[in-house]
């Protein structure tokens, strides 16, 4: 474990909140692909699925889907941004630009969906 | 004023496997005076409390790269780093990370060195000398300053993350050279050392962390020369 | 284990690894090398490399031999200086074809900039880090001819037999095995001895290492005596500032903020030679106008302005924060005179082999190149600037002669027990009982040549001085190892090189007692005059049965005759 | 053509880029129109609109091959040995063709 014994920073963060939010978001497409598919066997299996989706706990599910996309997009912006000298120097500020960005717009969205025609 | 001192706690890695296969920490409380570097620390903990601690250590003036070591968790220089700067009592001392200990904190460095040798790091030339000086502008020259300076003491390789999970990945260091001769206005093997790093343990494997960016003991930012080279062998391929 | 290499070279500095890249040409050859080849001290050169050029004004080489040897108070082999300076613009222009990334002018040249004792713009530099960038080109160009290095192995002694060398022995510092380097030709390219002051500009590693091997196989050291000091290092670690800085116009300063060199040295100022400056610093500081009343003056670039500071001296700007705390744009650095530079060393001719006795009998087999050798280039007192000249002239030049003497040199035997007697001198130093600290004895002698044979020297402190010697080499055969593995002991080496200390600060004091007279930078007090009738001439000193015993050899005059130097 | 590293480099960049725009109209299409939006007469309404039926199959090429690409970075990152990192880019590109063609036949088929 000393191989990995360093100060974490605002890098190392982001690269392990990118590369976990990616690989969340591989296993949720592949989830969506599959559910969605169940669509074929008629308008009652498929409408009674998306009403049992609609409960709390998968509405949880969601806002944190929102969180991640979020996160990744952003920060899939500043990584590009920044490898190609596109303004951005900063690697701490624009973590912070890109956690605060997916914070909030991810616990208002979150909210949102969380309480959506209660 | 100059006599006003101070006792710190060092805490130090030790790893010694003629002894023992395990590692352990020692801490040596120190007697600091005022302008001591982590250095001089060392060497007066070695001189007076345990002289079978091992460490590199050659100029002690931070140009020759020997003296790299992780300190409170980050790799610096231990000869330019004055203690009292540091902030706090206790000083940790761990050998560079990701590589393997020979003992305490002297570091085999081979897979290193061997990486710089992977990036064809020297002058190439296949047009004719001239008798005299080849033409370099002082803007051209200046477009690989940092890269010239770096003195090869390990420290943004070790901090890097996907050197660590994969030890034949280029890493900061062997990237950084190939950028001095990439971007040396007087070379000619552009295309030949963007093809180099271009393989699948190469550029591609930066994963933008910025760890090296802050390792870096000489303020270069080996962060910067990835990025260009990435754009570099982008203009290549187009 | 034994190695057999055609060629094999010690050090792996700019001398070695330029000798190494010619000397390949002719066979197999390796370098070993105490530190890593990257970690040698010549990395630690700041300011330039000496060349008539011409970039920057008029120059050719007959004025860069004269301010040579003038520099040197004659004591110079003139004809090995004329080699460096005629050599020297085609070695420039060798290197930068290499790769070195020198600084430009304008019309894109090698950038020159001034330098103590030199009356033209001749430094080629690389902003300060010019030792830097040309040890990094010339490891580049050695992993470009794929020669092997053996990195962190330390020499311990030299392999002669029938007075022909046949190699040498050396301890894998990694592992602490010991081993044994075979070859046909040996070249010794170890460096200075910085390390034997208090006060000093060298790496830790700079211990002299080499010239103590030499002695102690029986062959004779030039000119011991001759230890620059540099006027400027920081106060107090006296890590080196760069001469460059006054050759970019810094002023030295006083406690009164007088620029005063112009008493010492009325036409060159601050740009007159090494030893003139370091003892004019050295004389204001004893006589109370040392900053505050202190013992270090002010060194002060601001007026030069922050782009040209930021652009031609990074490095001071860098160490001034990290090792004074001051920021070198805002005020001025505190410095004092630091030890430097060893002109003496292993004695050789022209062509790098090294020479047995006064009437220049070659060792055959031996050479060397750098500072550790003794051609000799600098005399009394080197120049800024040529070292790293030499370093790469004269270690191309070994290499070359190598490769022509190789065919002539036949292999012969590997004389038995030559590593068995080694390591059981290792063995026993490791397992030694004893009392004494081994810290505690270098940091008395460093502490007692500082203060007994530095700048100013004069009988009485040097008579003292050797009886501390004699003293220290006692305590030191009882000074015990608390680290008794084999695996990267580092005490052990610190063991070993401290034994090279004592083997010839003992040399250099009793170079500088006989020697009675002042010349370049070894100045007596006692007698501060330069005495041509009695002196002009090198020493030689070897091991005898009952210490060291000393010989003289001429000076080689060839176009300038001594006459009185003024700057 | 001889760095082909930055080709795939870019691509992933690209690649995300649209991405983000279009995963944006689908969260907010399925998630804030209202909820009737998710159930089966919406959907079947919408993937009757060729437009639709476009985004819906560019979108799911581009995340899938954006996810693949990214995964086969990651075994990349952690995997030195050749023979599971061949073993891995055959899982990865077989569950991707699996689910393309999933999609595919979904959005395709799917249809009054």
């Amino acid at each position: 474990m000393r191989r990995y014994r360093y100060r974490w920073g605002e890098g190392m963060w982001a690269y392990i909140f990118h590369r976990v939010s990616g690989a969340a978001l591989i296993v949720y497409l592949s989830m969506h692909i599959w559910v969605i598919h169940h669509i074929q066997e008629g308008q009652a299996a498929y409408d009674n699925l998306m009403r049992i989706m609609d409960k709390p706990v998968f509405r949880m599910g969601e806002a944190a889907l929102l969180a991640a996309i979020l996160f990744h997009s952003f920060n899939g912006v500043r990584v590009a941004c920044m490898d190609s000298r596109f303004g951005m120097r900063n690697y701490r500020a624009t973590f912070w630009l890109v956690f605060a960005g997916s914070a909030v717009l991810g616990i208002a969205g979150g909210m949102a969906i969380l309480f959506a025609g209660k | 004023m100059n006599q006003s001192t101070n006792k710190y706690t060092f805490k130090i890695f030790r790893y010694d496997p003629e002894r023992s296969p395990r590692a352990r920490y020692d801490t040596f409380s120190l007697e600091v005076a005022k302008g001591m570097t982590v250095l001089d620390c060392l060497q007066a903990i070695k001189a007076s409390q345990d002289g079978t601690l091992s460490f590199r250590r050659s100029c002690r003036s931070a140009i020759c790269g020997s003296c790299a070591m992780n300190i409170n968790g980050k790799n610096d220089l231990a000869c330019h780093l004055q203690v009292s700067l540091l902030g706090g009592r206790t000083v940790t001392v761990d050998p560079l990370p990701g590589f393997p200990v020979i003992r305490d904190l002297v570091v085999d460095l081979e897979e290193f060195y061997r990486s710089l040798e992977r990036v064809l790091p020297w002058l190439v030339r296949s047009s004719p000398f001239p008798d005299k000086e080849l033409p370099q502008s002082p803007a051209e020259r200046d477009r690989i300053d940092s890269a010239v300076n770096c003195i090869l003491c390990g420290s943004c390789t070790s901090s890097c993350p996907s050197f660590w999970f994969n030890t034949r990945y280029l890493a900061p260091a062997a990237l950084l050279k190939a950028y001095r001769f990439i971007f040396d206005s007087r070379d000619e093997a552009k295309g030949e050392r963007l093809e180099l790093v271009d393989d699948r343990n190469g550029l591609w494997r930066c994963r933008t962390i910025y760890n090296c960016e802050e390792a870096c003991p000489k303020l270069l930012k080996p962060n910067e020369a990835i990025a260009a080279l990435k754009i570099e062998a982008l203009k290549q391929s187009v | 284990m034994i190695h057999r290499y055609d060629t094999v070279i010690i050090g792996a500095g700019l001398a070695g690894m330029r000798a190494a890249i010619e000397a390949r040409v002719s066979g197999s050859c390796c370098v070993l090398t105490k530190v890593f080849p990257t970690r040698s001290h010549s990395g630690a050169a700041q300011g330039g490399i000496a060349a008539s050029l011409g970039n920057a004004g008029e120059d050719d080489w007959p004025t860069h031999m004269f301010d040579t040897v003038k520099g040197s108070d004659y004591l110079a082999d003139q004809d090995a200086v004329e080699i460096l300076v005629k050599e020297a613009p085609l070695t420039i222009i060798d290197l930068e074809h290499m790769g070195v990334p020198f600084s430009r002018t304008e019309e894109g040249l090698i950038a020159q900039r001034s330098f103590g004792g030199h009356t033209k713009q001749r430094a080629c530099y690389a902003a300060d880090l010019t030792g830097h960038v040309i040890l990094h080109t010339l490891y580049e160009q050695c992993l470009k001819h794929a020669i092997k290095f053996y990195p962190e192995y330390l020499v311990l002694s030299l392999v002669l037999a029938d007075g022909v060398c046949r190699g040498v022995v050396a301890m894998d510092i990694l592992t602490g095995d010991i081993h044994g380097f075979f070859g046909r030709a040996v070249v010794f390219a170890t460096g200075g001895y910085g390390r034997a002051f208090k006060i000093t500009s060298n790496a830790h590693a700079s211990s002299g290492d080499g010239l103590s091997i030499i002695y102690r196989a029986g062959l004779p050291l030039e000119d011991m005596e001759c230890v620059q000091f540099h006027p400027t290092g920081f106060y107090p670690s006296g890590i080196l500032v760069t001469e460059g800085a006054r050759g970019e116009g810094a002023y030295i300063l006083n406690d009164q903020g007088e620029r005063f060199m112009k008493r010492y040295a009325p036409d060159r100022m601050e740009l007159a030679p090494r030893d003139v400056t370091a003892r004019a610093i050295q004389t204001e500081i004893d006589q109370g106008r040392g900053i505050g009343g202190g013992a270090y003056v002010h060194l002060d670039l601001r007026h030069l302005g922050e782009e040209k500071i930021r652009k031609r001296l990074p490095q001071i700007l860098d160490l001034a924060m990290r090792f004074t705390a001051v920021d070198a744009l805002k005020a001025p650095i505190p410095i004092q005179p630091t030890a430097h530079y060893s002109m003496g060393g292993i004695p050789t001719d022209i062509r790098g082999r090294v020479i047995g006795d006064a009437q220049g009998t070659v060792v055959p087999g031996l050479y060397a190149c750098g500072e550790c050798a003794c051609v000799s280039v600098h005399g009394a007192n080197r120049l800024g600037c040529n070292s790293l000249l030499e370093a790469v002239v004269y270690g191309a030049r070994a290499g070359k002669v190598v490769c022509e003497d190789l065919p002539g040199i036949e292999w012969s035997d590997w004389p038995k027990g030559a590593v068995e007697g080694v390591q059981g001198e290792v063995r026993a130093l490791v397992e030694r009982e004893g009392n004494e600290s081994l810290a505690a004895i270098r940091d008395e002698l460093q502490e007692s040549m500082q203060k007994n044979c530095g700048i100013f020297r004069s009988r009485g402190p040097l008579q003292e001085q050797l009886l501390i010697i004699g003293k220290l080499q006692d305590r030191f055969s009882r000074a015990r190892l608390s680290d008794k593995g084999k695996r990267c002991n580092t005490e052990l080496v610190e063991i070993l090189e401290l034994r090279s200390l004592l083997d010839f600060t003992e040399l250099i004091v009793r170079g500088a007692l006989a020697r009675e007279e002042s010349r370049g930078a070894h100045y007596r007090t006692d007698y501060p005059k330069r005495d041509d009738a009695h002196w002009l001439k090198h020493s030689l000193a070897r091991k005898g049965p009952e210490g060291p015993v000393f010989d003289y050899k001429p000076v080689r005059i060839t176009r300038y005759q001594p006459k009185e130097r003024k700057y | 053509m001889k760095t082909t590293g930055s080709w795939w480099w870019l691509l992933q960049r690209l690649s995300g880029a649209v991405l983000l725009v279009l995963i944006m109209a689908h969260f907010v299409v399925m998630h804030y129109m209202g909820f009737e939006k998710r159930l089966y007469a919406d959907v079947l309404a919408r993937l009757s609109n060729p437009l639709w039926k476009t985004f819906d199959l560019i979108f799911l090429s581009l995340g899938l091959s954006h996810g693949g690409y990214g995964l086969w970075g990651i075994v990349g990152d952690y995997c030195r040995s050749d023979s599971a990192r061949i073993i891995a880019l055959i899982a990865i590109v077989t569950a991707g063709l699996f689910l393309f063609s999933l999609g595919l036949v979904t959005v395709l088929t799917f249809h009054s």
